[in-house]
């Protein structure tokens, strides 16, 4: 966390964030399922200012064959910026930071997958950030996750990702842009939400011990939030009929 | 592509009939979206018959290139995201979509569509560099016109911000105003299937031409660019056609792009 | 095309060029046939100031074999710069515009090709620009073609190519450096002389409709021109008691 | 690795025992030896356990990232030597080694260990860079602990330079002192395995845990950085568990370090 | 290679015999051509046999590296073309052709050939750069020799362009100058094959000696650079011996290139 | 070599150099073997301020398999420097120096490993530059040399290393960095001091013929004098009782 000076009041008195929010609250989110035609599965999400699209091929062969596992299918997947995603045009080639978020992405999805159903073969999951405004490995998260479920890949339990974060000493549900440039913490989470797991947690910045737990708990419940969201994406496609 | 497949595309063509049904000069639908990444300085999604591609610009200052520091720059790029189709690798790009960049950029380029001459801070020193980076979301053949349209309708609506140059470089400015335009170049592409020529070729069509051509004409009529591929040839008199078929398309495509810039 | 201002005058009111050439006068052209030893074939072109080697490898096993095509041969082209052929000195690794030109070169050498002969090989072809003065994708095909006749691979057709252009609104054939700086338009063609097919044609630069036509038409003779003096190139080689 | 020896090792934690006869939440030995590379401005050699680690610090001049030209640089890397394990590859990094990478750095650099502020030698021109590099000698699982406190010993001794903006940029001066630091983060990695939390995984529980967290703590006994990893997850009553071994366990090591760098 | 031919050349050289007829100590034919690429600073052809290399030459003003300002900068690199061997890869250059390019720079860099004190445009600023690149066209073993005596006839023939240091940097001034020379260096290879030293390797010989030893000489006599390669050893009487093979031939072989550039 | 102008003075009026040795006299020399736990062999080396180590793996598979040879075992070499082991922080990033300097020995061990003896398979030398002070490639040999018979690869002979060299018109032994800066010339040299085989021999620098024969010959002495040392490093290991 930059923990920048900054005239920005980040909490007023009536605790209204900068954009309005309330500290439980998360941004717009809008997701949509089946978005592609050539996908096995895909999902449209939008977090806030946050555009990303998640697509999914397979099961399917893996080349080279020595990658794959004979006792497994294996999960393969991707975060990428797209060059004009972010404010300054981003270099085409994989950051650091991309490889690191593409890795613990996989690590949220992999107990959610019934991958070993799928011996020898590889589940492709890409995820395009086509406008980032922070939190967007959570929102990548929650759109790959639905398009495993829209490319009918058996699943486990969905899973959610919301972070939670600290600003003005105060632990707030999913923090955007500029509350993860001036504020004091962020904690982006995955959580399973049948399975009670959290299959995703980093965090960068100061907090005590009693402040993470509580951060994993209001965490906790923006996932649920998402999740809500995530099953109406999927009904929406496929049961368009019971949504009114 | 099975042979079947194959064979029932080149025989429909005998008949002038196409596997989707259009006229052998016809292009698919054209649904063009503008200012859809709207953190970008311009943005357009395009999508041609199932092809979408989504063009995103970046304006920022650069150093000019060494020999002509008395004009802005203009790179435009494309990239088939690998949701957009199972083929698609990641890593660097190949040979095609390598093609598929420089020919989209050279459309655009040798047009004159942008002035370059209006980009310029400081003379030799700091120059306006407009970067117009394509990204294909769902592939059905032709990219090299959906990639082309995308960036002009991203081009034309995009807000520059105004830098002066001062005593730490390129200083910004308030106030956004419109890319210097001059013309609106526009794209079209016909393959030669089993001796016929169609515009427009779909993802199927792709598969099993012989040849194909892109040629981009500009407001006036003209053509300004053009690329042969493919592993076949094309007579003189076939190239008659096509030149013909690019110049009488591209009207109305033109037309198409006007009115979803102005929406 | 650059069209940029210059005092150079490109034809003047007798329709001479700037190098002296008429308007539909190619450059001086010089074709040897077999100058390498190693390479299976090879063909050195003097074409202008443009001094241009290429060499011929095969038909040979392809590695690794899952490049190789069970059904026919395969065409590998590279076209490439040394550092010293241009006037800033060049980066050694391949450039875009050198994969660009390697493909539509090998796309148009592929018609005259008859690679079905030899399934699950590739016959590859080198093209090094030593020296370059404008006009280097079309000598290069031109050395190409004759480089693959000489290694004895079998051909439906020779391939002859030239570049049409338009300088001071009339159409010229050969565009050279100059004219390709500050003309109004580059249209490289590439044309098998017996099967009377354009198999490469490019264009930067505007022009009518009209022009387009009579470019390909003027570029045509140009190709007419070239196929000439690579018969002869061969000939020189396989029946040197002929030519006098 | 075997399933006979995964096997044992979740029947012995099932009765709380581990196989190298710690206790659950107990660190192998932690031997540290500073100034071990002294040309280099800073460097320590850590060995926990039969993991070996060598970082070695080079304080240079640099440019200043453009958004923060009031503030030095700090870089920190991890490196696996080919000579540390029979399956490290040379060439570039893979992901693994990446995130062993940034989560050290990010430990550190969360904690606010260097005051970047302080190493400023021209606001936007010229600032200090700070570069920890770690090289893995010896691989006995958790890497993550290993190179933070190499990285840390080798701050806390390092000697910097002093430079001067003279005309022709930065001019180096007389001197050393140390590096401005205002805490000593503290790395801690849990790992979970078959149900049970140990900390200080060695590699044959490495290979066979389900789930990780490295949390960092600093001189307050606040958490400041932390990264999950594995296949698995953990449910909050894990994670707070882990929290505690983690506040409990740092105040030890901290000791250790500090003990190591006064030597 | 296959045994046979191996056994043959082996055979051969026991009683003192090439397979190409030449005497153990004797050099193949060396043909060299200048500024066969005229539009480049300074080039020449060489044929040593039956391999065939061309050096060009390019000048051009250059950043001085950082602890050198005072002296300009020479770089010679070599690069297999693809054409000039069937087994030649295109792709990043492997551990042969770098040692090759590394050892032809060194030669002619430890002999002080190139006067780069003279090549100064503004200390610390701005200096000639020299670049002399060898591409191999055709391959017939040694080409240290061949690329050295292509890039010193390249280097004896260039004109090198003036520039002066102005206020936006290094101008082009009219004229051209030689290059500041001091020495011309001699690359001469021997190859120990059964036992026996042979100078200038053929293919044949270079696919089947035991070891080799390149030494290159300045025009006093003396020995300036050196490298030994190939899998197996020297005695001290062998480098002996190589020695002063490589003190007779270069004289010959140096009047060779003299002969060559003053044409 | 530099040949810099230098007010240093490297060989004073008694024949003492700058570091104050005699001219015949090596650096401060310790090796001990067996250093490190998971590789096969090891050995440390500290040769004047030079700290490198080196590691052994194998004889092992080879991937990929078309790498190996069926008729002998591989050798395979990585000169490596870290990147706080120079004054400038170096490049994670092979440089060409440094594939040079693993060609060379390799080529320097090659003569002494009994490859043969281990068909298909490759034995990894892995050299760590840990800090650098002048002659490097030797040490690391040496190191290397040291670090094979650890690992129990069988050997026709050790492998020893030092270079020679030239300053103040005198030849010297094993320079240092400072003597091959300002010097006028180094030789490193490898030598198999029991089969008599000179199987690394470089040099950057001028001398008449004569003193390239008298280097030779001083390279050599030093050479044994690292042979004893070598000796005694593996015994200290394997006869810890026998050395007092």
């Amino acid at each position: 966390m930059g923990g920048r000076d900054t005239d920005m009041v980040l909490l007023d008195e009536n605790g209204i964030r900068c954009d309005g929010r309330k500290v439980d609250e998360p941004r717009r989110i809008m997701i949509k399922a089946g978005v592609l035609k050539n996908a096995n599965g895909s999902a449209y999400i939008e977090f806030g200012d946050n555009k990303i699209l998640a697509g999914v091929y397979g099961p399917r062969d893996v080349h080279p064959k020595h990658m794959s596992n004979a006792d497994t299918g294996i999960l393969r997947c991707r975060y990428h910026m797209v060059p004009f995603s972010v404010a300054e045009r981003k270099n085409p080639a994989p950051s650091r930071r991309e490889i690191e978020i593409s890795k613990v992405i996989r690590e949220a999805l992999e107990p959610a997958v019934m991958l070993e159903k799928f011996p020898r073969t590889a589940v492709d999951v890409y995820m395009e950030i086509l406008q980032a405004d922070g939190g967007t490995r959570c929102a990548a998260l929650d759109a790959a996750a639905v398009a495993l479920a829209d490319a009918g890949i058996p699943m486990r339990d969905m899973v959610s990702a919301c972070a939670a974060g600290k600003v003005a000493d105060t632990i707030i549900l999913d923090v955007n842009n500029e509350e993860d440039q001036a504020g004091q913490a962020d904690m982006p989470i995955a959580y399973m939400p049948n399975l009670n797991q959290i299959t995703l947690l980093q965090l960068d910045g100061v907090m005590s011990l009693e402040e993470y737990n509580k951060c994993i708990e209001v965490g906790i419940q923006g996932c649920k939030t998402v999740y809500a969201l995530q099953k109406k994406a999927l009904a929406e496609k496929y049961f368009p009929e019971e949504q009114t | 592509m099975d042979d079947l497949k194959r064979n029932r595309i080149i025989e429909l063509l005998q008949e002038e009939k196409r596997i989707d049904g259009r006229a052998l000069k016809e292009y698919r639908s054209i649904s063009i979206d503008v200012n859809v990444i709207p953190k970008a300085n311009g943005s357009a999604r395009v999508r041609l018959g199932d092809s979408e591609v989504i063009c995103g610009i970046k304006i920022q200052p650069d150093r000019p290139f060494s020999d002509v520091g008395e004009k802005g720059i203009f790179i435009c790029t494309a990239e088939l995201l690998p949701l957009s189709h199972p083929t698609v690798e990641t890593g660097p790009p190949n040979e095609s979509v390598i093609e598929l960049a420089r020919v989209v950029d050279r459309g655009i380029r040798e047009s004159h569509m942008i002035d370059l001459s209006q980009l310029v801070i400081k003379k030799d020193e700091s120059v306006v560099g407009v970067f117009a980076d394509n990204v294909v979301l769902d592939y059905d053949g032709n990219l090299f016109d959906a990639c082309s349209y995308a960036a002009t309708s991203a081009i034309l609506t995009a807000k520059m911000p105004r830098w002066e140059y001062g005593e730490a470089g390129p200083e910004l400015q308030d106030g956004l105003e419109p890319l210097p335009t001059t013309t609106i170049p526009v794209s079209t592409t016909m393959a030669k299937i089993g001796g016929q020529i169609v515009a427009d070729p779909n993802s199927d069509e792709w598969d099993c031409m012989d040849a194909r051509i892109t040629i981009t004409t500009n407001s006036d009529g003209d053509i300004c660019a053009l690329q042969k591929g493919g592993r076949s040839g094309f007579t003189a008199d076939e190239l008659a056609t096509c030149g013909e078929i690019a110049i009488n398309s591209s009207g109305k495509i033109r037309e198409t792009l006007q009115a979803a810039v102005s929406k």
